[in-house]
């Protein structure tokens, strides 16, 4: 019966993906993306990866999500902005690249399919996934750090000019 | 995995109720700090407010504004309660009393409140209005903040008990209360859940002088209701987290039951927000940050890693 | 020991297949930057669940572990992503991907 | 950090101060109050309600000079003067409306004879407007008021009946015209 | 043009005036008391003090009054010097030690020049603790109070009572701190001018009684331009109103006209308008003396029914406006209506119109009059028919005095120079009339005779002044020559003795003037505030002509336009025909004889209630402005007859607005000027431009009628007029005819005129008001001489002869029933000559009755009076109309109580 929960939220997820790249308002897109996440949070959840799904949604749906909506409404994307979204939609613009991901994805389907095996069915506690985490890919972790540090480097760097100019704009 | 199906009925309808009452206890109480009465002229005690208050956001119109984004509008309150009842769902009133004890339950907790930025942040943009798009922006940077410190700030108690269990960690605290080794934790914890949940003095998403009414200006009737259940539900959602945290949860002497220690224990911090509404003034909004960034997250830091050390000494 | 339930893996790896190519037609498509980011999220998320899926069927935590990689990535990723978006914006005041091919020369 | 907890401290405290709201009107008198304390203290020169009071000699002090009508910021005041037998100056009728009224005291602030005068009285709310106008009759009250020894006539030069020239406060006898001394 | 140097500035100034009216003619604030720009200066208050400078290196400078000290060019002088501001307010300080504590009970005060001054000398305290001189008051009649307290000693009321307007019964008494200015004893005022002294005095000596007794502030009154209604000089005046009820009239300067001054009448007459007699509703009469009240549009549509049946003459009325006759006459017709004015008073105003065209000499203005130099009155006794035209005729005999300072090198300002020099040396001025007169004072030869003697001493004169010299009696050589010999020379003359042969005469008189090469003036009375309206829009009937077709039963409808007919022709005649016709509807304002014999009644509103135009004894068309909405069913005539023509299927009459029924005036003949008399309700476009009514501190706006309805109503718009009934609106700059009362910041009182004056004493702002109708320039003949009958006198056996006596309080119809003229004026009177008197058996003090009209006289002997007339005031009761022809049969009535005098009655009032 629970395998039912994972069929609809996969149903979900891939509904929900396709609303997301077909919006042509980001927040309504956004909010698409946001359930999609959450969708396969339960996916996770289901498939025995409970740590992952917690962080799907804390840092995810949470942070990252949140960040965008952030961006948007500091955008302040107006009508226009939707009109223009509708304008770049049109067919001639996505008939292509669809029928050719189209068949991208028939090829993987056959690729993949007949794989015979069940997932295991087994739960990995956070604890697990922590101890492994830093004994094994201490090294991979210490690199992420190095790879947020970055990224946080850059986008401060990004967003300062950009306020700079801003304010210079405004001054 | 349980799941007490048969306490999610009670749960919503007691969360719901607690709410209500806490709108007249809110300004009843609010009103003893400030040398006045308060609402006194319905019932007894002015308990009637609440009943008065309700019939009166029942029957207000419930007017969407005509430039707002109809759907999401409608959506954003929904969102802010259904988020906070959710986060009631690993919260043990007492031993088995939960309605699902999940090893992640902690977690869960901070999924739940991470969520419930989207209600408050929908609403500020679907309004279209300047004063709640800058509610939303702001609601949005201080959770976000804030959701950090709250996090760091509890895996000191997750370091001692080993475990995201909300019953574990309160089992573990049968010897000592956390709050006596997580004090620290304890107070960013506390500062993050008043942030989180926008209560003075960090209601800076709906700072009345400065944002009219911030992200829920636009409300009135029914809506504008849930978003004040949700504010509610995340007053008492908070103060229950803490108590099970730092508090020992339901624990208490044998003389009462542990369901009774457990409500007078939030009861009580219930009571500490409202009089911390009555006594601090808002701080800036970039006062705010730099709090959180300057403060809070070194102190958290350091508390974890005290923590971590401790443990790993008091093992090796 | 929480349980889990058991999943025909193809299925699932059909479905990451499906939200990366998803994302993927996302990318080839919009012109938004903003939607732009929102599909290689998508992407991103989908070989994510591939990891996870895959350390579902060892149990090992490995696939998770590969997944919370994948997940300092995406923050990173948005992170610069969306200060980029931000300066497209107020040099162009509007967010075509295509105006941003500046050193094309 | 300290100081928040100390505000903290005290408004905590405060929870244990008595109530500094009176109940009124259905009680005017608190439960831990003060058994004094049944109405809030009002000064005598409270704003409240408008009169117009009488001289010592018990007749109407309002002369009709109209200064506050004319300083009235909300233009509430409206009267005619007349004359009585005596010589007497007094408003034939004298009306203030009181809807319009902001209580801001400058028609007292303006009487040259004390005559209008603002009282620590505020009950004076109605159902109807309409009995927010008053008349003379409605006004006027059977005494000094704040100013027990003031009597208009007995400083000002002009004669009424009982006072002739020359009688008023500092003031010599009538000047002898057919005189002809220097 | 000189200039001269205040505290550095330079300006620009009349060489010929003192320093104080150059400074206030240049805006600059000095303030003042004795002087006065009709009265000149005397130097009495000590307020107007400067320092002067001798040149530009004196630092130091003298004390001097500027208003004794000549505006020469080069003139260096300092307003704002510590030492003249300490003077100044030390000066203030010494009148205020002793004023009374009594502004709040002080008509004056907020008007108060005093007051005024005292705030802009800065002396806010009274420094001074010993006790203050006290005096006795006056009883002085019923126009004026006093209350001499209040004196500051400036003598304005003396020299304006004594020296301006010839009264001898105010003086100044006492010396040093003790001057009392009043009668020897408690009595009336005498002076017909003696209102003005409330204007004249700087402080609260003198205030307006009848204003007094339901007083307003100043502030508090609203006020609008208006017309004088009281004779045919059309003085202009501020009529002012508050609680719907006319409070006071004041004058408003008009440099041809009035000036700085009105009469008695004028200023006390108005009161009528408050009248009880007033009719406030449409009434339809069921029985004798018994009116139904109507609804105002049931009124209408019975006269409408009454229009459309036809067979309608309509009766005018030299006391309505304009716009009312112009209203009737289109309504009826040209030849079914009538001019309202009795038979005789429209021959001769048609008279008087026919003879100003047929000479090229000027209809004087009043100011015109005071610059004749040799004047001649025939048979007109202007102080009772033209009160304000015998002010400026005495201001013409003095101004001799003006012209030999000149000669000297005098400034004509230096009054006490000016008057010391002339010694008692007046312009000729020559009186022919029937009986003295209050002007005889100043005339130079007196002539007094009955009506037709005084047309051939007219005539006499006319003849003489041809000749070189001839043998006539004295009278008429010396005022021949003394016209022959005038620059300009004046002749005066009227209605009032209803003769033909009297304004013939004076026709001949300025004819002969005239070719003796003279550019004479020729100044005629007509009897009423529009007469010459009436006379310029004539009528197809005379009074004889409409009453006896009424009389004749020809017709069904007689509509009669505030008028009483009764005043208009012999008694018999008029009650014939007003009970004959059918319907008689009367519009009036109050309650006379003739309305109450209609069968329908429309309530007129009066001069203050409604907007139209008066035309005076120049044809100058003036405007009146209503003061304040009338109350109840009040409204003016033109509009219940033009709406009553509408609804009867006329679709001339469509009248909405009086600048709709001037547009039909201006269409009659020599009426096309009405419409530029003054602006119409369109003048600035919008109705925030409007002028309003309030002053800027009007109050009690949100209680006034809160008794009535808490609901403050809407502020009712002015849709006919440039002025607005509230205080919102551009109070600036308006032309003077619009002007609703004179104010400016620091000048409360009326002293302020000078800030609404070309130049100080000159033309008003924007030009003094009124259009003038007929353009001077001769056109057609002058009337010759008419054969008149020459009756003899009779005597006690065979009856007297009647000549009608004028009386400025009294004769008036609507001043009459003004209560303070009522009381100021005598019962009806009969004047005989002392012989008569005696063969009659008559006295002062005892009753004659006349069976003819129906009344009792009291009796009064004047030697002058020639045996066999009697001279019969009219206006008054048994004596309102037409005196009869013939001789009429008087005698000695027994039963006659002397009505007691109310001037007798001395009340002591301090």
């Amino acid at each position: 019966m629970e395998v039912v929960l994972f069929y609809i939220a996969a149903s979900i997820a891939l509904i929900t993906s396709i609303l997301v790249i077909t919006r042509t308002t980001a927040s309504h897109a956004l909010i698409y993306l946001i359930v999609s996440l959450l969708a396969i949070a339960v996916i996770f959840y289901l498939l025995g990866a409970p740590f992952a799904a917690a962080l799907e949604v804390v840092i995810y749906a949470g942070a990252i999500m949140v960040l965008f909506l952030f961006v948007v409404m500091m955008l302040n994307l107006g009508p226009s902005q939707v009109a223009q979204e509708r304008r770049w939609l049109e067919p001639r613009m996505w008939v292509g690249p669809s029928i050719l991901t189209l068949i991208l994805f028939f090829e993987m389907v056959y690729i993949l399919a007949g794989t015979p095996a069940l997932t295991s069915g087994v739960a990995v506690s956070a604890k697990e996934v922590g101890e492994r985490l830093f004994t094994t890919y201490l090294l991979g972790v210490e690199l992420a750090g190095f790879l947020l540090l970055a990224a946080l480097v850059g986008s401060y760097h990004l967003g300062r000019r950009y306020m700079r100019a801003r304010r210079e704009e405004i001054g | 995995m349980e799941v007490g199906f048969i306490m999610i009925l009670p749960l919503v309808v007691g969360a719901m109720l607690g709410a209500l009452v806490l709108v007249w206890w809110e300004r009843r109480l609010l009103a003893f700090l400030q040398d006045r009465l308060g609402p006194n002229r319905l019932g007894p005690f002015g308990v009637g407010q609440m009943v008065a208050d309700l019939i009166k956001l029942i029957t207000k119109h419930d007017w969407v504004p005509p430039f707002a984004d109809r759907v999401v509008f409608t959506l954003a309150p929904v969102a802010i309660v259904a988020a906070m009842l959710m986060g009631f769902a690993i919260v043990p009133f007492a031993p088995g009393w939960h309605i699902i004890d999940l090893n992640i339950g902690l977690l869960f907790f901070l999924a739940m409140t991470s969520l419930a930025v989207y209600g408050v942040l929908l609403a500020g943009l679907a309004s279209n209005n300047k004063y709640s798009l800058l509610g939303g922006l702001r609601s949005a940077a201080q959770m976000v903040t804030y959701e950090v410190f709250m996090g760091l700030s509890i895996m000191g108690v997750v370091i001692l008990t080993g475990s995201f269990n909300m019953s574990e960690i309160v089992r573990a605290q049968e010897d000592l209360w956390f709050f006596i080794p997580q004090v620290l934790g304890f107070v960013v914890f506390l500062i993050a859940g008043i942030a989180e949940a926008h209560r003075a003095p960090f209601d800076l998403p709906e700072a009345e002088h400065e944002l009219v009414a911030g992200f829920h200006t636009e409300y009135s009737g029914m809506k504008f209701a849930l978003v004040m259940v949700g504010e509610y539900l995340s007053v008492i959602l908070t103060s229950a987290i803490i108590v099970t945290l730092f508090f020992g949860g339901w624990l208490g002497p044998d003389f009462l039951p542990p369901i009774i220690w457990f409500s007078l224990k939030t009861g009580l911090f219930i009571c500490f927000f409202v009089l911390l509404r009555a006594a601090i003034p808002r701080p800036r909004y970039d006062q705010l940050m730099s709090l959180g960034w300057k403060i809070l997250l070194p102190i958290t830091l350091l508390n974890l890693l005290v923590t971590g050390a401790v443990v790993l000494l008091a093992k090796g | 020991m929480q349980t889990a339930i058991a999943v025909p893996i193809d299925i699932v790896l059909v479905l990451a297949a499906a939200l990366f190519l998803i994302g993927f037609t996302g990318v080839l498509v919009r012109r938004n930057v903003i939607f732009l980011l929102m599909s290689l999220e998508i992407m991103m998320n989908a070989c994510g669940l591939a990891f996870v899926v895959a350390g579902a069927r060892w149990i090992e935590p490995d696939g998770q572990i590969m997944y919370m990689f994948i997940l300092s990535l995406a923050a990173a990723e948005v992170a610069v992503g969306l200060g980029l978006v931000l300066q497209l914006e107020r040099r162009h005041r509007h967010l075509d991907i295509d105006a941003a091919s500046e050193l094309e020369g | 950090m300290i100081s928040q907890l100390v505000s903290l401290w005290k408004v905590f405290l405060h929870l244990f101060a008595s109530n500094e709201t009176v109940q009124y009107p259905s009680k005017k008198k608190w439960w831990w109050s003060q058994p004094t304390k049944v109405m809030p203290y009002l000064a005598p020169r409270y704003r409240g309600r408008i009169v117009l009071t009488r001289d010592p000699d018990g007749e109407e002090r309002c002369v009709a000079c109209n200064l506050c009508a004319v300083v009235c910021p909300v233009d509430c005041i409206a009267l005619q003067k007349t004359e009585d037998e005596n010589g007497r100056w007094y408003p034939e009728f004298f009306r203030i409306n009181f809807s319009r009224c902001i209580m801001c005291g400058m028609c007292e602030e303006a009487c040259p004879t004390y005559a209008i005068q603002l009282t620590p009285d505020f009950e004076m709310c109605e159902y109807d407007r309409n009995n927010l106008v008053y008349e003379k009759e409605h006004l006027l009250i059977n005494g000094v008021g704040k100013y027990p020894d003031y009597s208009f006539w007995q400083v000002a030069g002009k004669t009424i009946s009982g006072k002739n020239k020359g009688e008023a406060q500092n003031e010599s006898p009538p000047v002898d015209v057919h005189s002809l001394l220097p | 043009m000189a200039t001269i140097v205040v505290d550095g500035v330079e300006f620009e100034v009349d060489e010929g005036q003192n320093l104080l009216h150059a400074c206030l003619s240049q805006g600059l604030e000095l303030p003042y008391f004795c002087w006065h720009p009709s009265l000149g200066s005397v130097g009495a208050c000590r307020q107007c003090a400067v320092i002067q400078y001798a040149d530009a290196d004196d630092t130091r400078g003298r004390l001097t009054m500027a208003c004794m000290t000549p505006a020469k060019d080069g003139t260096r002088i300092s307003i704002q010097t510590e030492t003249a501001k300490q003077f100044r307010a030390s000066v203030i300080e010494w009148l205020m030690e002793n004023h009374p504590h009594d502004c709040p009970v002080c008509e004056e005060g907020g008007e108060c020049h005093l007051q005024d001054m005292t705030v802009m000398t800065g002396h806010i305290q009274r420094r001074y603790r010993g006790r203050k001189r006290t005096f006795e008051n006056q009883y002085l009649g019923p126009f004026l109070n006093h209350e001499m307290n209040r004196c500051i000693t400036c003598y304005r009321c003396v020299r304006f009572y004594n020296d301006y307007a010839g009264g001898t019964d105010l003086q100044a008494f006492g010396s040093r701190d003790r001057m009392y200015f009043g009668r020897t004893t408690d009595g009336v005022l005498e002076n017909e001018f003696s209102g003005n002294l409330i204007e004249v005095c700087p402080t609260g000596v003198f205030t307006d009684k009848p204003f007094s007794e339901s007083y307003t502030r100043k502030w508090d009154l609203s006020s609008a331009p208006s017309i004088c209604a009281g004779c045919a000089v059309g003085c202009n005046t501020f009529v002012s109103e508050r609680y719907g009820r006319l409070k006071r009239v004041h004058n408003r300067y008009h440099g041809e006209l009035n000036g700085y001054f009105l009469c008695d009448r004028g200023r006390f007459g108005a009161g009528f308008v408050n009248s009880t007699d007033r009719i406030e509703h449409v009434g339809e009469r069921v029985e004798d003396d018994l009116f139904d009240v109507l609804d105002g549009e049931v009124g209408i549509a019975k006269l409408a029914e009454m229009i459309r049946q036809g067979d309608v003459v309509g009766i005018g009325s030299p006391r309505a406006s304009l716009e009312t006759n112009v209203a009737l006459k289109t309504l009826v017709g040209e030849a079914q209506f009538c001019t309202g004015m009795s038979s005789a008073e429209e021959s001769l105003v048609d008279l008087i119109i026919q003879t100003q065209r047929a000479t090229s000499a000027d209809i004087p203005s009043l100011s015109d009059v005071e610059s004749a130099d040799a004047v001649l009155i025939l048979g007109e006794d202007v102080l009772n028919t033209a009160p304000r035209v015998a002010l400026a005729l005495r201001q013409t005999v003095r101004n001799r005095a003006l012209n030999l300072a000149g000669e000297a090198g005098i400034p004509q300002w230096q009054d006490a120079g000016v008057s010391s020099h002339a010694q008692g040396r007046l312009n000729p001025l020559f009186i022919a009339s029937v009986l003295p007169s209050g002007i005889d004072d100043i005339a130079a030869d007196l002539a007094h005779d009955v009506p037709l003697n005084l047309a051939d001493c007219g005539f006499a004169i006319a003849a003489c002044i041809g000749e070189a010299s001839g043998s006539e009696p004295g009278f008429v050589r010396k005022a021949a020559a003394a016209l022959r010999s005038a620059q300009n020379p004046l002749i005066v003359s009227g209605t009032s003795t209803r003769t033909r042969a009297i304004v013939e005469a004076a026709g001949a008189v300025v004819a002969a003037l005239e070719s003796a090469g003279k550019v004479p003036r020729l100044l005629l009375v007509a009897p009423e505030a529009n007469s010459f309206g009436s006379g310029l829009i004539g009528g197809g009937l005379d009074m004889n002509a409409a009453l006896q077709r009424v009389a004749s039963g020809s017709t069904k409808t007689l509509i009669v336009a505030e008028n009483d007919i009764f005043r208009r022709a012999e008694r018999e005649r008029v009650e014939q025909a007003l009970c004959t016709v059918e319907n008689l509807v009367v519009l009036d304002s109050l309650d006379t004889p003739t309305a109450s014999l209609a069968s329908l009644v429309f309530p007129a509103a009066t001069f203050a209630e409604s907007t139209g135009t008066f035309v005076n004894y120049e044809t100058r068309a003036q405007r009146f402005y209503c003061v304040f909405e009338p109350r109840n069913a009040i409204a003016p005539s033109w509009r219940w007859l033009a709406q009553a023509a509408t609804d009867a299927g006329r679709d001339d009459l469509g009248w909405r607005h009086v600048d709709d029924v001037l547009e039909a005036v201006a269409a009659s003949p020599n009426m096309a000027g009405v419409r530029a008399v003054a602006p119409d309700a369109g003048y600035l476009g919008s109705s925030l431009c409007k002028t309003p009514r309030e002053t800027p501190r009007f109050s009690g706006r949100t209680a006034m009628n809160a008794n009535v309805n808490i609901h403050e109503p809407k502020t009712s718009v002015d849709e006919e007029t440039p002025l607005s009934f509230s205080m919102e609106g551009l109070n600036r700059d308006q032309p003077s005819a619009l002007l609703p009362f004179v104010w400016a910041p620091g000048w409360n009182s009326n002293q302020s005129v000078f800030k609404f004056q070309q130049e100080i004493g000159g033309a008003a702002a924007g030009g003094d008001p009124g259009v003038r109708l007929l353009a001077s320039g001769s056109i057609g003949t002058m009337p010759a001489r008419s054969a008149s009958v020459r009756s003899d006198g009779g005597g006690v056996d065979t009856g007297f002869r009647l000549i009608p006596v004028q009386a400025i309080f009294g004769s008036d119809e609507l001043s009459s029933r003004s209560p303070p003229v009522v009381e100021r004026s005598s019962a009806a009177f009969m004047i005989f000559s002392p012989m008569d008197a005696e063969r009659l058996g008559a006295a002062q003090g005892m009753g004659v009755s006349c069976s003819v009209l129906g009344a009792t006289f009291a009796v009064t002997v004047d030697a002058a009076m020639k045996s066999g007339y009697v001279g019969v005031s009219v206006g008054f009761t048994g004596a309102e109309g037409e005196l009869p022809d013939g001789l009429i049969a008087l005698a000695v009535d027994p039963n006659y109580r002397p009505t007691p005098n109310p001037h007798d009655r001395v009340i002591a009032r301090g």
